[in-house]
């Protein structure tokens, strides 16, 4: 496993780039927020990594920053390319990357929706899945699933008789 | 007496024959999809269901008067249609009368649902009054051939003309085109696939009926059972021969509907103007044909 | 049911609850009926409980094993059950699966468009306790709360043959006249309507006048209003309010030219 | 809720255009889902997806579980072709925790794979033809399913979420004289294929309604970030099972099935043509599995106190509506940390979805939905 050398002479054109090999077919490459659409543009132009697979967003809570990782496969190289950039936690905002694959709409929608963040230049940044939603977005770590629908809902006390006659000999499931 | 007695009469023995007509068509669908299919008594057990449902929402009086008029046209046009044992109005009406009366019906559905505000079931509607528009042609060139050839509108003199002269007379053998042109327009009156477009439900979720509930949709089903009979009859009389006795006019009918319903499982439905360039072009080609044949005699 | 008390308010005395005592048709009970009336009404039954339309709406996961129930191998129309397309048409609602809050509001407004006498039935686990998704911020828990339920069926997924199964159960009920849940929901609307609104908020509404409807057919019971239903009096709120909020911005309202 | 400003229609402007709204609650609608059109006449010039009701977050609820517990978990994700979701997930823990799946478990997984597309594939003729109204094809394709169904019940124990796909191999092996029934059924598959031939592919009706209908040109395809057959179908041969292979697909034989029309019929001849190749893979499978022994599954800690080490991986699977990513990072611990499901339809369920209705008609809504095989559960997720 190693960066093809097509993909390499193409990556040293941009600073603070690092890339390294991770697994079949796969390149991981770590990249400076500034630097991501030129680099988007770039592998796209000159090696045909048209195909925008997915843009995946994880909440690094502690580290209070988010990272985006655009999934990009060339049907030339036959090569996934993870491009990883880190942006701050607040207030949140990057660019859209929609000029250069259409695709991103969706993902970026769905981040915007999921997590909160901005995407400057996005074609649309409006709510798709949950409309009907008005706490804070809920992928973000700070927002804890269990306590909430434990706040919001209500559920069958679900006790028979067969358990009842089992607590009262002191066993049961509840500890 | 005896008409009061076959006005009452002749549209329950409609209805109940179109009840047996409805049971066949769902049977035969069935059969083709390969499963057993509804009971015996399904059709009156949907019928009475419905109307005994016990809240209702009516969309204001025009919405009422649409009921009364699908059902009315329907019962009426029964008491016209030359059946055997009764009197009816066959004789003082005729063929034209017949063919207006059917057409009320559509009428009627078309003005209730435009009080429904819904637009799947405006778009149904105005499809379906195209789709009318679509099959009356051929329909009314295979009816002028046929008034041609009988040299007479009367639908009682219709039958006794074919009845008289045995099978030979009737206006299959003696009209083919016509009577071809004519089952294809008869198909697109049944309202069954490749002609439905107009209660579609993938698209517009079954367009004038969608706002039809309990009673509402009740009368629709009862219409349905009116439907499938009258236009049977309606074919049976002019090329069939009509009935000589009651088994026979039945198996008739129960053919012409047979034969609609078994043919319609393997078509989707074509889209609206497709609909009306396919009857413009076949079956109305087919009888301007037939219609030709008839003149040059 | 559950015995524990809601955190909103409490529920009403059982007896006015589905399966309850005291069931039955509203307004000459089983009693005082005529024999004429009687027959007429078990003759309804028998004809209710065997031409079911099942409203074709594929709310959850469960929608998969419908089309296998209706079609070729199980064939629901040998006894009487095929699907329709409109609420209004149908009989019953089947709830495949869970209810994301947003399936919930269309279950809901669909719910209230039918024409009564009408079913729910709850199929799969996640309609009884939330099932698999017991901690998902976005799907409902317990159906019963907020519309009437008649029968669940449980497992995820159920078998075409276990909803078989429910459906025939339910033919029993109505046969035997048992199957009125959806009277409660007349009684006790102000019941439903706090669970609506606990999940919805104060300004959920729904376009159907559940109170004028129960007045009207004789199902109105003391349940009906309360401190719930006093919230839609003072939001006067209509359905086209419901149906913007939530369609936001980009809202296409235009107008047919007449 | 806050109380929008609605405005007055008397107010507007009269306009000749008007909204319909396919679904939520519709038939022609694939599952549960909405798509608002608004109309000049029965011409669309503007469509808007509507998702989210299907919406259970599970990237949210995979986090709070552990890492065999969402093996449960994941089959939910797309219903009617679950076995790709559960490849995928394996797969990617697979990846991060470095696990190698024994040659039997990979030919297995093969198998449930390529039954899981003819499923699917099977269902969408049905769901397809319902939407022109020649209701016998679903009819006859959901019943065919069925049977393959059956055998996923007797190999898995459930219809539909069989969770047997898990990291590191299968759940258990194969029973005692399935291949036999699998070969009986394939056999029985190839003597009603002619039959969907004659009654969908031949008819006269279904070619003219599904002809141009929903065409779009490959450049536009690539574009639009469209995968799976949909892609095939307008001649770009891509099929991540080629391209970027895993498990045995390297060993197998098959073609990849283009056409050149990009319209619905061309779709529909695309999923034809994968059903007869998902037939051909399945007996290489079966020839296989007869040969390969061993292990189904390889050595795993307590699934209870199994931390997978930190790291990220981005596992991509050939399902049968396109291509299936799943990203997952992993902190070390016993969960993990963050899960993104690419759903296979969450490009041509949304964004291509309302670029191909444009300019399309109200009646070809649904077909054009279900040509491209959306499935709104895993754009929901």
């Amino acid at each position: 496993m190693s960066i093809p050398a097509r993909l390499n002479e193409v990556l040293n054109e941009l600073p603070a780039i690092q890339a390294r090999p991770a697994g079949a077919r796969r390149v991981r490459v770590d990249v400076a927020p500034q630097g991501l659409p030129a680099l988007l543009e770039l592998l796209k132009g000159r090696l045909g990594f048209i195909h925008l697979s997915a843009i995946s967003c994880v909440d690094w809570i502690e580290d209070g920053q988010f990272e985006l990782v655009y999934h990009v496969w060339s049907h030339e190289m036959k090569l996934l390319v993870s491009c990883h950039v880190r942006i701050a936690r607040e207030p949140g905002v990057y660019v859209s990357v929609h000029d250069i694959h259409e695709p991103a709409g969706f993902f970026e929608r769905d981040i915007h929706e999921m997590f909160g963040v901005h995407f400057d230049g996005a074609p649309s940044m409006e709510k798709f899945i949950l409309t009907s939603w008005e706490g804070p977005p809920p992928m973000r770590k700070d927002f804890n699933t269990r306590k909430h629908v434990e706040e919001t809902f209500e559920w069958v006390d679900y006790r028979p008789d067969w358990l009842k006659d089992i607590e009262r000999k002191g066993g049961g499931i509840e500890s | 007496m005896r008409l009061l007695a076959d006005i009452v009469l002749m549209p329950l023995i409609a209805f109940i024959t179109g009840l047996f007509l409805v049971l066949m068509y769902r049977r035969v669908r069935a059969k083709i999809e390969r499963r057993v299919g509804p009971p015996f008594f399904q059709p009156v057990y949907d019928i009475v269901k419905l109307f005994a449902k016990k809240t209702q929402i009516s969309h204001g009086v025009m919405h009422d008067l649409s009921i009364v008029l699908l059902l009315g046209g329907y019962i009426t046009a029964e008491i016209f249609l030359p059946v055997p044992g009764f009197k009816g109005l066959a004789e003082e009406g005729d063929l034209l009368t017949l063919i207006y009366i059917m057409m009320v019906p559509m009428l009627g559905l078309a003005l209730g649902v435009g009080s429904c505000a819904n637009p799947n079931g405006s778009i149904g509607i105005s499809r379906a009054l195209t789709a009318m528009l679509a099959y009356d042609v051929p329909l009314a060139v295979a009816i002028i051939g046929a008034t041609m050839t009988y040299g007479t509108t009367n639908l009682v003199e219709i039958v006794r003309i074919q009845q008289e002269g045995g099978m030979a007379t009737w206006g299959i053998a003696t009209m083919p085109l016509l009577a071809i042109g004519g089952y294809l327009a008869v198909h697109g009156m049944f309202g069954k696939e490749p002609f439905e477009i107009y209660i579609a439900p993938a698209e517009i979720a079954t367009g004038p009926m969608v706002e039809m509930s309990g009673k509402y949709m009740g009368a629709l089903f009862i219409m349905q059972c009116f439907q499938l009979y009258t236009i049977g009859v309606l074919y049976v009389t002019l090329f069939l021969g009509g009935g000589e006795n009651w088994p026979l006019f039945l198996i008739k009918v129960a053919a012409v509907v047979f034969i609609s319903v078994a043919v319609t499982n393997v078509y989707g439905r074509y889209r609206t103007d497709k609909v009306v360039r396919w009857m413009w072009k076949w079956p109305t080609g087919i009888a301007l044909l037939g219609l030709a044949l008839v003149m040059a005699k | 049911m559950t015995d524990k008390p809601l955190k909103s308010h409490v529920r009403p005395p059982q007896d006015t609850m589905p399966g309850g005592a005291g069931q039955g048709c509203p307004a000459p009970d089983a009693q005082t009926r005529s024999i004429w009336r009687r027959i007429m009404d078990d003759f309804a039954d028998h004809c209710r409980a065997r031409s079911l339309f099942v409203l074709h709406y594929c709310t959850g996961c469960g929608a998969i094993e419908l089309p296998p129930t209706i079609t070729s191998r199980f064939d629901m129309e040998r006894v009487g059950i095929t699907p329709m397309v409109t609420p209004r048409q149908a009989d019953i609602l089947l709830i495949t699966g869970y209810l994301s809050l947003k399936t919930l509001k269309r279950v809901i407004l669909s719910y209230e468009q039918m024409q009564g006498p009408k079913y729910v039935l709850g199929f799969g686990s996640c309609t009884i306790n939330g099932g698999m998704y017991w901690n998902s911020y976005a799907t409902m828990k317990r159906l019963d709360q907020y519309i009437p339920t008649d029968l669940f069926i449980a497992g995820c997924m159920p078998r075409p043959e276990a909803v078989q199964q429910v459906l025939l159960k339910l033919i029993e009920d109505i046969d035997a006249g048992r199957a009125n849940a959806w009277q409660d929901y007349y009684r006790n609307y102000d019941f439903y309507l706090g669970n609506q609104q606990r999940l919805f908020g104060a300004g959920w509404n729904t376009p159907t006048d559940v109170i004028g409807e129960a007045r009207h057919y004789g199902y109105y019971g003391p349940g009906t209003e309360g401190e719930h239903t006093r919230l839609l009096a003072e939001g006067g709120g209509s359905a086209a309010r419901l149906a913007h909020a939530e369609y936001p911005s980009t809202a296409l309202t235009g107008r047919i030219k007449s | 809720m806050t109380t929008p400003q609605v405005p007055d229609p008397a107010t507007l402007a009269p306009s000749e255009e008007y909204d319909l709204y396919f679904g939520p609650n519709h038939p022609g609608i694939e599952g549960n889902y909405s798509v608002r059109v608004r109309l000049k006449g029965d011409v669309i010039c503007q469509a808007v997806a509507d998702g989210g009701y299907l919406h259970r977050g599970f990237e949210k609820i995979m986090e709070d579980r552990l890492w065999v517990q969402n093996i449960a978990l994941v089959p939910r994700i797309c219903v009617p072709d679950p076995v790709p979701m559960e490849e995928s997930y394996a797969r990617a823990v697979e990846m991060i925790g470095g696990l190698e799946v024994p040659l039997r478990a990979q030919w297995i997984r093969v198998l449930m794979l390529e039954l899981s597309r003819i499923c699917a594939h099977l269902f969408t003729f049905g769901g397809n033809a319902a939407t022109i109204g020649l209701y016998t094809n679903m009819f006859w394709g959901v019943t065919m399913r069925d049977l393959f169904l059956d055998i996923f019940e007797e190999i898995t124990g459930a219809r539909i979420y069989h969770i047997y796909i898990t990291p590191g191999g299968v759940r258990r092996d194969l029973p005692e004289g399935v291949l036999e029934r699998i070969e009986a059924l394939l056999v029985e598959l190839e003597e009603r294929m002619p039959q969907f031939e004659d009654l969908f592919f031949n008819n006269a009706v279904v070619i003219d309604r599904a002809t141009g209908t929903g065409r779009m040109s490959a450049e536009e395809a690539l574009a639009w970030g469209v995968t799976g057959p949909n892609l095939r179908a307008t001649g770009v041969a891509s099929d991540v099972r080629r391209d970027d292979p895993y498990l045995v697909y390297p060993q197998v034989d098959f073609d990849i099935v283009t056409e050149t029309g990009g319209d619905a019929l061309a779709r529909m001849m695309v999923r034809k043509g994968e059903v007869v190749q998902a037939v051909k893979i399945v007996r290489q499978a079966i020839a296989a599995l007869r040969k390969v022994g061993g292990p189904v599954r390889c050595e795993l800690p307590n699934p209870l106190a199994w931390d997978l080490p930190a790291g990220d991986a981005y596992a991509r699977t050939e399902s049968s509506k396109g291509e299936l990513g799943f990203y997952i990072v992993s902190n070390g611990g016993p969960r993990p940390y963050r899960v993104h499901v690419r759903g296979a339809s969450s490009m041509h369920a949304v964004q291509v979805l309302e670029k191909l209705l444009v300019g399309s008609r109200i009646e070809d809504v649904a077909q054009i939905m279900f040509s491209l095989d959306a499935c709104p559960p895993e754009v929901d997720r």
